[in-house]
């Protein structure tokens, strides 16, 4: 299995997700974070005190998926999330040595 | 509001309003009561707007807008404030004379010239009266903005604000308010400002939204308020504030004033609750945004009826407008698909009309009511309150189309869509509502 | 509060009290200066419940219940006004005769019948005094809530209040208050309502949390309030909104409603201190929550006591009620086990208990009070108050627990435990309070 | 304020006073209309403190100092009543001879001895004179804690605030107010308070801010308000309470009311426009911060000069008020390097001083003001007024430097390293404002 | 070393982090996220607009532990977090390289 | 590639950001998390009730640079974020399989 972690832009989070559910992705963890990369962030002035704030908002989505499918969510996810202008984020993929489903104790790929 | 005159005028027709010790005085003499009740009105319908209106407003969008609705409404006030101070007074509420003396009052009192501590008006001092149909200048714009929030751009918005009140406000506070106003002779009866202040502003703002068009990702993104709280507090505020703007547009501290804050409790109770069983039926649940939307929807209806209407006849216009508003702003709002955002339209303009036009029913003193001008009857009435409303819209209509098309031909009216998408908190006003 | 009858009776016994000009006219007269105060007091009085209970009480709970409150408020205050208008007004100041005259006013007023614009209560339009006492049946059972909420079944809520204000307010209101009210005659001291709002209110919640039972969770989860500053905002306006209530319960802007002011706040600055003073010794640490908690104690504990205490007495009493308050709390709510949740019982009927009763001592003349009316000493006039406060809390207590077990036969008292675990906002109105 | 001799003292000298109906009375009696508006007025300062001041400083701190705000007005509120009803009313308004009578009233009215529900101060209850006096002085030192919130130690700063409402503010307020008050004959021009409140409060929070020493990582870490929303309602309010403030030291409700009131409208409108405006020229964005603060500069700047300047000079110290604040808080703040948390000496002190001198200005009749005194010129008055501010200024900043090194000695006026880290909610009040 | 990542229900997690206690675990990262999965989500309407929510909030444990305890904090979630009703959470385990602690600088198993 | 997991203390963050930039590190997802570890949290008590925190604010760092960059982002990160106090935190090494650029779709060292 695979650990699939992906930094997305926020307003694109609904899409990808439908995306992915058309592919049989059937779960996801997403975190709101901030990104810091090569998209800029923005200057907020408070009065005299002026803060360069270099993090952008973006979405995290982790998926695990079998080995299987890894591709084609790396893939999925690169062709919904693109907007073409910078900041589109990144996609990860990292081992999963072992899965559980709490309800039901299944492991592995039955439990995701 | 009724103004001095025009209270008179009816007065002299209806033998309740005769039986006000206010109206047997002969020479206006200030009275501290009475002073007393319009200051605090006056107070109130400030905040009304600020924060009332702005929270109201601002808890619908999302946060990175929520500033700029915030700023928008406090940069209105101000500018508004020293329009009204500069000329905007003089022409609503001035004297002129000649061919154009029913369309505004001239510049007699610009600068507040020949205003001074000791001026009088009715039972106030004139700077009371001033400051307190200041206020009702003010919110009007403010309640525009409503239906295009979330992509404005702001110096498009106040080149568009300052000329609408000079072209469309102060002229229509004129003609319905001044005694020498086109309107005033018609009779139309509207106690406090349903016509001036909420379908004025609703046709307005229905009109702003189609010209700058529909927020990017409309129907699709999720637009969440994103604090209900905040537009329930800013609903509440309204509400209280509201007693200010309708039970002191009596201008005194007296039984008028008491009919017009018993009116403006009930309806909003009832419109409050007929919103929400309204949802309920339709739809299983009620919403506190559906309550505060019923709040609001309640308190424009009574708003041109409150000091016309008997108590019940109050009731009955609360339990009425809250389910014709639910329809605009669901049904006919996504059949025609236009992004009133926060539903100027829908609650102002919709909630506008319904009251001015039950007005002319409710009055009927058959009914509760004070009863109407001698000779006059309830299906005569009921055309001039039609005739009221269709000149409004078509007025207010036709003139902020063509202001609109102005300010967007100078500074734009809409930001680019980078910085919709960022937000205009950020990209407008350089800072962000909350660090939590 | 002090209606007209009520304080004239007094006022013959009380020199101090026949100074005011306001009881030397013999025909009531409208009077501007005390209607703009009472205008004034009735918008301050709706202002305590939106926002000012809701937030209050909304900013106590977890964010999945926040719209909750804040709706359960407002259908409260939307039912309560549309039944104050058809039956409650005249139930509670009616007039009628018989043998029932004690407990209701019979059903004269229904529908505000024979009640127009020159209708004088006292020296204010009768509008306006109809309006006064129907933000206090309004606040009243609103009060009630914040012992059971977090898994009350709004639609059981609704029948429950429907019902409580019809069987248990109304009547207590006419009892207290109306003229010919049967405990009028007893001679209990209540200023402004310490008996038939908080005490009243309080037993109600105290019953109302045990027939209904604990939350989810409770003494294990985290229960924290999702926003003190919320409540902070709450307080803060109820304690602005209490000018109103209290010094509104003069019914007039004279002497009497200067000491109900000035009681008003050095009561509630000096429980404020003694509650968090109190923090500070047991715990180390004053609380905002602890703070804002002092102020509605004092304020409740002096809302009987408002008009008859000295300004020290008032001082005295705001600093002894917080302890007292502040032990019930902690101490006897942890010992009990009973899931109080926002301190109904603890605050409202404790801080209403020693308020009522405290006004039977500090009103004594020889202690800077207004004294007793003729003949009565303070160890009588403590008897009465005690007797008043048993009365109601068990006429109260058996009525709630009555109506309680009808609305839950009904429609149920609480919501399954699924949708109490998911929050009420998304499970009974659809809708979430932030979206940050 | 203007208190009623000062006002008379001024009256008699001013024609333009003497008109007013209410100074025509020889014997004073209690007028409901003046009294109703002071109990309004009365209500509304309390309603500036809390929740105004509180949300307005307190959205600008960091989350994890809210509730340490909030508190810290709170608890200010409540020491300052309970020390006004034990002693500072008397030394404030109390009247005693002999040599120190300039200085302070004495103690004859400590614990409001002689006063009763039928004492009488010009036309309304001395109850509500008492209350109204209080308000002013509950949000002078709360004004105070700006300059070093999330850094302040509690039990200090209470010391403090203790020792500087006994030594500094309550000998200021007889001085300026108190009919045998020192500055009284010198003939300064005060209407509602610049310099006892704003200069005052200003040049303390500057001291304190230089004693207690800048916040850990200022200038390095992101200490970006917390809440911007937050702070416009707390402004929003504070200029709906300020009518109570402005409008209320009329003391009635009358022309002179009448002028404070159109003055505290215009010139605040004006504020926060030309507020605006500066942030547009120099950083092409105007913020919601930078407006609401305008807002604040402008009821600060019309205070001294409310009651006594024209609509228009009003409408222009507004517009000149903004720029020089807005100048002391970027520019001069930043090039001293102190750390002057939340402006409490660029806005209130900077902006009590541009009031207080150009009051001496506009104050002309030429000017469209009331007038001086008889015999005085523009530039004899202008004098006065700076000696008014230094000598304020003096008093002051002396006073607290030596009243701040008490506090430090006794209990320390600032929380350790890891405290202020941490945050003082937790660390101070064991609470956290939020858990969304 | 394994570090352990595991979506449960929010109100589970103070068992959860008592019962890991219990077993030794000294240490772990919480966050607050938005699931996605068979449990369904909700319907919000605001006025006219409706919007389905398919996210479910859930909490975020990362638990870096040594090889021989994971199999205990797998099974220790597993079992408390457990409800048997739908959306109970996943477990995943990956292979971690190095720890490091911040403030000494131990490494690896030292570093826990 | 490697990703390195950070938790360490929020006022530090600003710090560690350009420290790692100098560095040459170009990317990284930030997240507010609640810590748990050997750092007490603290009691916060409301009218009656007491609330035991177990939780300390902390901030989560995602870094994922390629293997040559992995152990000089380590150390920066240990020494920056260092005040010498309780709960400076940790700093988790993973391998990763592979990255992925939304925007161009680059993969692997390209895409960082
Ligand atoms: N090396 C990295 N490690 C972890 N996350 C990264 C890294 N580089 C970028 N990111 C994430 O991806 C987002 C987009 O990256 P950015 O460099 O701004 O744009 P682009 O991918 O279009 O070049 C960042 O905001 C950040 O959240
Ligand atoms: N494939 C997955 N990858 C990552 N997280 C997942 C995955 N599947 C489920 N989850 C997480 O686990 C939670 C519970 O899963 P769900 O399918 O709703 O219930 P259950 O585990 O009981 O079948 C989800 O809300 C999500 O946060
Ligand atoms: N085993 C672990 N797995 C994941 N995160 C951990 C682990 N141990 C500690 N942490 C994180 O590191 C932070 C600091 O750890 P702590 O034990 O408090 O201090 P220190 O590292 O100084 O001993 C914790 O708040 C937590 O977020």
């Amino acid at each position: 299995m695979k650990l699939i972690i992906a930094a997305i832009k926020p307003f694109k989070l609904e899409e990808v997700r439908e995306a992915l559910t058309a592919i049989g992705v059937r779960g996801m963890m997403v975190t709101e974070i901030k990104g810091f990369g090569s998209q800029s962030g923005h200057t907020e002035i408070y009065r005299g005190a002026e803060y360069a704030v270099n993090f952008v908002p973006k979405v995290k989505l982790e998926i695990v998926v079998s080995d299987g499918l890894a591709d084609q969510v790396v893939e999925t996810i690169q062709t919904t999330a693109k907007t073409d202008k910078i900041g589109d984020g990144k996609i990860f993929v990292l081992d999963v040595a072992s899965a559980v489903r709490v309800r039901t104790g299944e492991t592995n790929e039955d439990a995701l | 509001m009724a103004n001095m005159k025009k209270t008179l005028g009816l007065a002299a027709l209806t033998t309740a309003l005769m039986a006000l010790p206010a109206f047997a005085a002969d020479a206006p003499k200030l009275d501290a009561g009475d002073t007393a009740w319009m200051m605090t009105s006056s107070a109130l319908v400030l905040f009304m707007t600020l924060p009332g209106l702005a929270l109201f407003y601002g808890g619908m969008v999302r946060t990175k807008n929520m500033l700029s609705v915030l700023m928008q409404c406090s940069l209105i006030t101000g500018l508004v404030m020293v329009l009204w101070t500069l000329y905007g007074y003089s022409m609503a509420f001035g004297e002129t004379s000649g061919a154009l003396a029913p369309y505004w009052g001239g510049l007699g009192k610009a600068f507040l010239h020949g205003v001074s501590m000791n001026s009088v008006s009715g039972t106030i001092p004139e700077y009371v009266f001033f400051v307190f149909q200041m206020t009702f200048a003010v919110i009007t714009p403010a309640l525009i903005i409503g239906a295009f929030v979330e992509r404005v751009k702001l110096s498009g918005l106040m080149l568009f604000v300052g000329l609408w009140v000079t072209f469309v406000y102060f002229p229509i506070a004129h003609m319905v308010w001044g005694g020498d106003g086109l309107f005033f002779a018609k009779g139309a009866m509207d106690f406090a400002g349903g016509t001036v202040v909420h379908i004025n502003a609703g046709i307005a703002g229905f009109v702003g939204c189609l010209v700058i068009g529909k927020r990017i990702g409309y129907g699709k993104e999720n637009m969440a308020p994103h604090s209900v709280t905040m537009t329930m507090i800013g609903a509440s505020i309204l509400w209280v504030g509201w007693f200010g703007f309708n039970a002191g547009s009596a201008l005194a501290a007296n039984g008028t004033a008491g009919l017009a804050m018993i009116n403006t409790f009930i309806a909003t109770g009832a419109a409050l609750l007929s919103w929400s069983a309204t949802e309920a039926l339709v739809r299983g649940k009620a919403s506190m945004l559906g309550a505060a939307s019923g709040m609001v929807a309640g308190l424009v209806a009574i708003t041109p009826a409150c000091g016309f209407v008997g108590p019940i006849g109050g009731l009955i216009l609360g339990l009425l407008v809250s389910p014709i508003c639910f329809f605009f702003v669901t049904t006919v709002k996504s059949k025609f698909g236009y992004d009133d955002s926060l539903d100027v339209f829908g609650v102002h303009c919709v909630g506008g009309i319904v009251g001015a036009l039950f007005t002319g029913i409710f009055a009927a003193a058959s009914l509760g009511g004070v009863g109407y001008a001698e000779g006059q009857t309830m299906g005569g009435q009921f055309m001039v309150q039609v005739e009221a409303v269709v000149t409004t819209l078509i007025w207010s209509g036709v003139g902020s189309f063509i202001l609109y098309k102005i300010a967007d031909a100078v500074f734009g009216m809409r930001v680019d869509a980078d910085s919709e998408r960022e937000g205009l908190d950020i990209t407008s006003h350089g800072e962000v509502a909350y660090h939590y």
